[in-house]
């Protein structure tokens, strides 16, 4: 471990901050248009648009909804997170 | 190697230039300004292999010396006094990250008063910083430490960053006859990084932050790997001496002379106390390696003197005693004592030391005097 | 082991002096060590140097108290600063002066400056006068070949010229 | 899930304006780059040894260093014959504050580097303190809105105007709320050689006191209200990226708990403050100034 | 006086503002933070005598703080590891200047690697700087500690900075139950300079520069104040007891229970070890004053122990010791141990100081292990 | 003999400039004046202890810090019921490099100060190294001229007008060669509250090469000739004071070894800067643009 | 001496939750120590706090790792969490959730934040239950009072209205 | 000599910088018509207008002549310094 340098970069990936979420935010798969626009927003890097649809990792995703916020047809919603 | 006779602070910048580092950050201060003055000639007149930095400040001058370091190349500073002070935080960090470094420190006194003379209170005070800590006697010697230092602190049994301290104005601004090695005989090889080099081709976190577990693991990979390697300082010290045929005791320290009593101290104060001791036929004992502190050769050396004494030009501020002299108390538990010389660069001719010597006898154990 | 002190001025080179006699020292063959006594003084101040030349290797660091030769860049000097203070009994002392001052080598440096150099620059022209007075304790020749490397060209030359010059036109006044 | 530049699973808060703005710019330029952070929430959150949010090379020294770390970076990388985009990256603390002698001074000396400073207006990392670029009135943990004073009581600092004053080539302003003017300004700047800025705005739910899913709606309302404009400044011209609407800035601070002090008359102070500068602004491009003029 | 259960830090800010100093610089670091913002919040309700100055650096509180003493106010600081490591040059002028300047220290570890959590290395690393350290048990003696300080300090006899350490997290951050007077009694009087105040009524310079002699006897002053103040350590720490009802051992150290063996420590990590040493009989003393270093109580106190074991928080690099353990071993000849525990934070409960304590009879001496 | 404010006796170079100007600014300000000064030629040359050239009150304590220890002094002065003048003054290189985060640092939070900046262009006390007020193409110890390099690279760091972008109430150039001018302007900067700035142009005889007694004639020279225009900037509004006769920057740059390998095209390269700059100058003084502009 | 450690996320106010505790015990007439475990973590990220509560002054400085009582405020980190670690013999445990978990103490905190405060703010609710669940280790009073003090004006009130309710709904489950 | 302050101000004076002199300024009262400019620029703060007159303080005035270089009626000459 000499002198503290991380070599795995990326493997913060590892944390599991879905755990943080209070509200979980959904895709509507019929309303997303595939934008992106989520996804340029996203803190937590934890979107994804796969054959036009936005994909969330909830792995990750902590919940904040900025992209309900963002998402230009409405296309997100959100639920408490089940406890 | 032609022997030549030179300023210490050319005798410097002359093998800095040889050594090649990629990456100088420069900020003058007395008395080590001469040496990036000289490096600034070699620069402006297309001699110099390695890009000048011209920084704003010492912290930038350190920090800019990490940055490059921590890209993967050989990277030069030069300071004292205030600049090293003002770099103390750095330091650290340098250590820390492991970098291997190398800096001249010209000593000199820390302000207040300011005082741009010679004395250690600048490099003692970052002794707990982690870096390795040299203290040269001559200008030859900071010439072959720098060799050494370069090749000690880019050892992958090492990886820290080293200072080769020299006496300010006594070393730095005297003419003084010293054999430059004209080319380094592919002593000191290019550096290579394994651990450390921000290539975005194989990318890298440095500098990450610890909490409580990893941070007491990699401060104690700090010191462990501090307190292993005075073999490599050694190896280094006798393969230097096989190839330029010069060597300097054990490498860590050197004694001189014989005698029941000794005397211990560092730097280029040790020529006097060398002149009186073939006069009053004591020890000398000198400190080359201050860090690590080789406490098993010291306390080897020490074993069985009627008295030590510890010359030295810093104080530990509230302990009653410098440094040098705790840091050697801690070997040794025979009759000791202090005396606090040359502050703020106070001329300390071998008649004044004579004076001192000769009142060891009178002195208390653990006794501190303070001589003008 | 000889011991030079030199009595200058901020600006006038005393400093320079004491290290191109070094080198011209080392030139001659033997060891030698310079150097100044430094503070925050500017152009005009009284400054000092030192000289030490043996024929081994110089084992000291400290200021010399007790100089063999004093040389003073700076007749005004005589005024503010005890020159001779230490000196060693039979020490030389040697001085830029018009005048002549008993006891002590005289030149006038800054009259040989003026005509070879052009400026009253006489750290070079006592040098001259140095290695005469001393009986040529350091030569002429490694005076002169030291003055050149560090004054490559035309101005190495001309204080060359002064060195030669105040060597030849030094002498010793008598008590 | 990650960014070809970083990975997700750091600790940033939900809702982080500061992240989102790091990845962009990352984004933008892509992966031959190599970063130098200063110390503050982005270090902080992102590389807890042994894990680390970054793909790309990455180096934190000190708080207040990373534009003379980025020196050092740059010059070392150029000698070894690279030609990474060096970034220097940092809060409004590290780089306006403790770390601004650094980015002085690297500047001045004008190193191939690109500067970004990300502006959440405070000192986050450490529990909300004011730092210069705290706007005037904002509330933060050491300029509290208390019975005598209300926050912060000096303008915030302009440090686009400065970095431009040192002969920066060029600098930018910008705002997480709008990523393609971002983009392109990162990409912009990639392309001149010498030292660049770009001043980014971005809001900090927690610090600001406001609900995580609206950092983008305030990285917006800034701009349309017009207390952060948009403009870039190459070579000393001055150049309005985008004329705001001039909503009233009260529509910026509803939400905001840092601001629920506000009077009326605060209110208005600030309001004018907004119209006098942009007509200012608007003077000066039109009059096609320099504002550079090195001695 | 009432006790009330407060956060240590916020009792800090409570005891300042009474100490009513005339100009308070800040800047926020973890752990110091919650100190500046409570002085914050009396300043914005108008319950503050002094003015605040929300500095952009470290470097720079220290430099207002001396500025605003240098002018003859009294004036206060807080700050913690990298920014107390940023003052580290302003320091060492500050002590020149004899400036009676207090700052608390919130003590955390020192980068790299970064770490927010409580160890010694940022003041033990600024040991040598002229300053008094004292070093709180916890969040109590700390108010007590910030009160005797300022009295100290200020004392004619003295005129010297002084940092209160207190354990970051440990005591900044804990709810405990104190006694933070509601008013001083008159103990601490209005400070009013004799030395050093910027009056264009009585014009003065300070911060002159010197050269060699001068410097080095104003450093030997320096020296013999830090030497010669122990009586008015006592003094003043006599008197507060007799005031307000506290007493902490001699004032210097406090030496807690019975045994033929000893345990040397500081700070809020005493408590622990005072808990063990019931269980297990040996003596603990704590050193409360550590500049100046009290070398005769603590020899008197060690003297004729079986063994000394010093449990400390920081390590000066390369020795193979902590600087606590450097400084204990110059007064003391036996066996000695030492345990560098508790870097970056790391949780020391009883149970780990207890299987520590017992591998003492196995250790050699001089040795050193590092716990976690 | 001395002045009201300083002795003689100092051991500043004969001819030097700087000692000049500190002495002019001191007799401007008058008694009431607490000077907090940095590291350089103006310390080390006044104040060797037990001995003081000052007659006011004077300290000095790094040379990073002048302007946070002014910060002190002056909120100390004030708690204490004074109204000094409190002068945060040094180099270029105290005031520019080293020390420009603590000068920042003090006009962002607004104290009631006077910074003066002594420029002789060049770290002096140390012996002639580069500063970023170093001008361009200036030999100095650490930028020799050489057989590659022509000196200096970088232009002069405009520090007057990073200061009117730091929100400074006044901001001022001046030269001790026009000393009522400088005394108007101190005058002015005591009349106003909160941090002013002068930048104050002093030649140094030792690090310019030049005869001792052609200080005043540089002073004034370097402003006939347009490379150092004497304005001041007061609320953000520059107003140019004196309108030079454009005399060729030759006859600045002769009898200077600083500039001794000056070629005519680098020569050229200068003179048309000075026109250029010149030439804005006025353009902004006529536009009457405000130059502050906060966010 | 009681010792509790409460389990939260990032701005749920665990730490505050186990000072306003050692508040109250304070105001009970105890002595009381409270402390957060500390990390760079942001809202969101699981984190502890501990209260100690005695008749004597409090001699020690340790995490608790042996806690009487536990104090869960947020269901979810039962899932990441070892919510019982190092729980004595005998110990409680309190958790904030809808359903109900045998052998624990459960109440429906945020229901009643929601209700009485308007936000899911549960950490002072939890107080509330935990007076309960302790058999009044300390009392419903000096935790209303502790409250009030934190939270002046309406806040206060509303929290100490959630208190008194999750007092009362608090529910110990069988195994 | 607590912490190196000064209360003797000025106390600089007792230094005699006139050693440095190579060269001596000279005012000839007959030029001078005591417009002080002289004293305006010297740095060595050598001279005092008396009487209308320039008067040169010898025992510190450097030589620098800056004096001599700016009175506008060339009422100041110089000479070498006698040695
Ligand atoms: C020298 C020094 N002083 C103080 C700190 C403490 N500190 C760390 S981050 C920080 C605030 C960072 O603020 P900013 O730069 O605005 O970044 P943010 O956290 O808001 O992203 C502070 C004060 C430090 N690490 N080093
Ligand atoms: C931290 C620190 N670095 C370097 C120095 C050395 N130093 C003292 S004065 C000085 C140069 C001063 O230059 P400037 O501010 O331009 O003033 P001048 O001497 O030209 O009047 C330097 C580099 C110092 N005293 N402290
Ligand atoms: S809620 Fe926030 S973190 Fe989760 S996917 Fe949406 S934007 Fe990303
Ligand atoms: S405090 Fe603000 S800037 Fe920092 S991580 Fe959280 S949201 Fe981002
Ligand atoms: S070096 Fe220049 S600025 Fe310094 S004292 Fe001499 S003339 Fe003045
Ligand atoms: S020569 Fe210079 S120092 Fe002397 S009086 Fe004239 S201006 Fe002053």
């Amino acid at each position: 471990m000499v002198g503290g340098i991380i070599k795995d970069v990326g493997n913060i990936s590892s944390n599991k901050t879905g755990s943080w979420r209070t509200f979980r935010p959904v895709v509507d798969k019929n309303k997303c248009i595939g934008c992106g626009t989520c996804k340029m927003f996203c803190p937590d890097v934890a979107i994804e648009i796969v054959d036009g649809k936005a994909i969330i990792d909830y792995d990750h995703c902590k919940g904040c909804l900025i992209c309900k916020s963002v998402c230009p047809v409405g296309a997100i919603s959100s639920e408490e997170e089940a406890k | 190697m032609v022997k030549k006779i030179e300023e210490g602070s050319h005798a410097v910048a002359d093998v800095v230039r040889l050594l090649n580092p990629g990456v100088l950050a420069m900020y003058p201060i007395t008395p080590s300004t001469h040496i990036p003055e000289r490096l600034s000639e070699f620069e402006a007149n297309g001699e110099l292999g390695g890009k000048i930095i011209r920084v704003e400040s010492e912290f930038s001058a350190i920090s800019a010396v990490v940055g490059a370091s921590a890209r993967g190349i050989r990277a030069y500073t030069a300071t004292s006094s205030q600049g090293l002070a003002l770099m103390h935080e750095v330091l650290f960090a340098a250590s820390g990250m492991r970098l291997p470094i190398v800096i001249t420190v010209a000593n000199r006194a820390l302000s207040a008063p300011l005082n741009i003379f010679n004395d250690w209170q600048d490099s003692i005070s970052e002794r707990d910083s982690g870096w390795l800590q040299f203290y040269g006697e001559d200008s030859q010697e900071v010439v072959d430490l720098m060799i050494q230092a370069y090749k000690i602190a880019e050892d992958k049994r090492v990886l820290l960053p080293t200072m080769v301290c020299m006496d300010g104005f006594f070393l730095t601004h005297t003419y003084d006859v010293i054999d430059v090695p004209e080319d380094l005989k592919g002593f000191v090889p290019d550096y290579k990084p394994e651990h450390a080099f921000l290539d975005p081709k194989k990318p890298m976190t440095q500098g990450a932050w610890a909490m409580q577990e990893p941070y007491f693991k990699l401060r104690k990979e700090l010191e462990e790997a501090q307190r292993s390697i005075f073999p490599v300082i050694k190896e280094v010290h006798d393969d230097f001496a096989k190839v330029f045929g010069r060597s300097y005791g054990d490498g860590l320290i050197e004694v001189y002379g014989e005698g029941d009593n000794a005397v211990v101290t560092m730097g280029s104060f040790s020529t006097n106390l060398k002149v009186l001791a073939d006069k009053l036929g004591f020890q000398v004992i000198r400190i080359r390696c201050y860090r690590p502190f080789p406490d098993k050769e010291l306390a080897a050396a020490l074993k069985g003197k009627e008295s030590v004494a510890v010359f030295e030009k810093d104080v530990s501020y509230g302990t009653g005693h410098g440094a040098v002299y705790n840091d050697v108390r801690t070997v040794y538990n025979g009759k000791m004592v202090n005396f606090i010389v040359g502050l703020g660069g106070l001329d300390v001719p071998v008649s004044a030391l004579e004076k001192m010597y000769k009142q060891v006898p009178e002195m208390k154990d653990a006794e501190t005097r303070w001589q003008i | 082991m000889l011991e030079v002190r030199f009595h200058g001025r901020g600006g006038q080179g005393a400093v320079t002096a004491a290290e191109v006699l070094a080198v011209a020292a080392f030139g001659d063959g033997k060891y030698s060590q310079a150097f100044g006594k430094f503070g925050p003084e500017r152009r005009g101040a009284p400054v000092q140097s030192f000289t030490r030349v043996d024929e081994s290797p110089i084992r000291i660091r400290q200021e010399v108290y007790e100089p063999d030769i004093v040389v003073v860049l700076d007749p005004g000097l005589m005024k503010v600063v005890n020159v001779r203070q230490g000196i060693k009994e039979g020490g030389i002392l040697i001085i830029n002066t018009k005048d002549k001052v008993p006891g002590a080598w005289c030149v006038d440096a800054t009259r040989i400056a003026l005509d070879t150099i052009g400026k009253p620059i006489v750290n070079t022209a006592m040098l001259g006068a140095f290695s005469k007075a001393s009986g040529g304790a350091v030569s002429l020749e490694s005076i002169i070949k030291a003055i050149k490397e560090r004054f490559p060209g035309e101005l190495g030359e001309k204080n060359a010229e002064a060195i030669r010059k105040a060597s030849e036109s030094c002498s010793l006044i008598g008590v | 899930m990650s960014s070809e530049v970083i990975s997700s699973g750091h600790s940033a808060c939900a809702g982080c304006g500061e992240i989102m703005g790091e990845r962009m710019v990352l984004e933008a330029i892509g992966k031959d780059v190599i970063v130098c952070q200063a110390t503050g929430c982005m270090e902080v959150t992102t590389t807890p040894y042994p894990k680390t949010t970054f793909k790309v090379p990455w180096v934190h020294v000190t708080f207040e260093n990373a534009a003379s770390v980025a020196s050092g970076v740059v010059e070392a990388d150029r000698k070894l014959g690279g030609d990474a985009t060096v970034l220097a990256i940092g809060g409004d603390g590290g780089m306006m504050d403790i770390g601004f002698r650094a980015l002085s001074g690297a500047l001045e000396r004008g190193h191939d580097i690109l500067v970004v400073i990300t502006d959440n207006e405070a000192y986050m990392n450490t529990g909300i303190q004011r730092s210069s670029g705290t706007p005037k009135y904002a509330s933060t943990t050491t300029t509290p809105a208390g019975k005598v004073i209300p926050g912060k009581l000096q303008w915030k600092k302009n440090i686009a105007r400065i970095a431009v004053a040192h002969g920066a080539p060029y600098v930018a302003t910008a705002s997480v709320g709008f990523p393609q003017d971002l983009a392109a300004k990162v990409k912009k700047a990639k392309s001149i050689r010498g030292p660049k800025l770009i001043h980014l705005f971005t809001p900090c739910p927690v610090g600001w006191g406001f609900d995580s899913s609206k950092t983008v709606y305030y990285a917006k309302k800034a701009v349309e209200t017009g207390l952060w404009p948009l403009y870039e400044v190459e070579h000393g011209k001055l150049k309005i990226d985008q004329k705001p609407s001039f909503a009233p800035v009260e529509e910026y601070f509803k939400g905001q708990k840092r601001y629920k002090h506000l009077t009326p008359e605060l209110i208005a102070e600030i309001e004018k403050h907004v119209k006098d500068r942009w007509a200012e602004l608007e003077k000066q491009e039109a009059a096609g100034i320099n504002l550079q003029l090195l001695p």
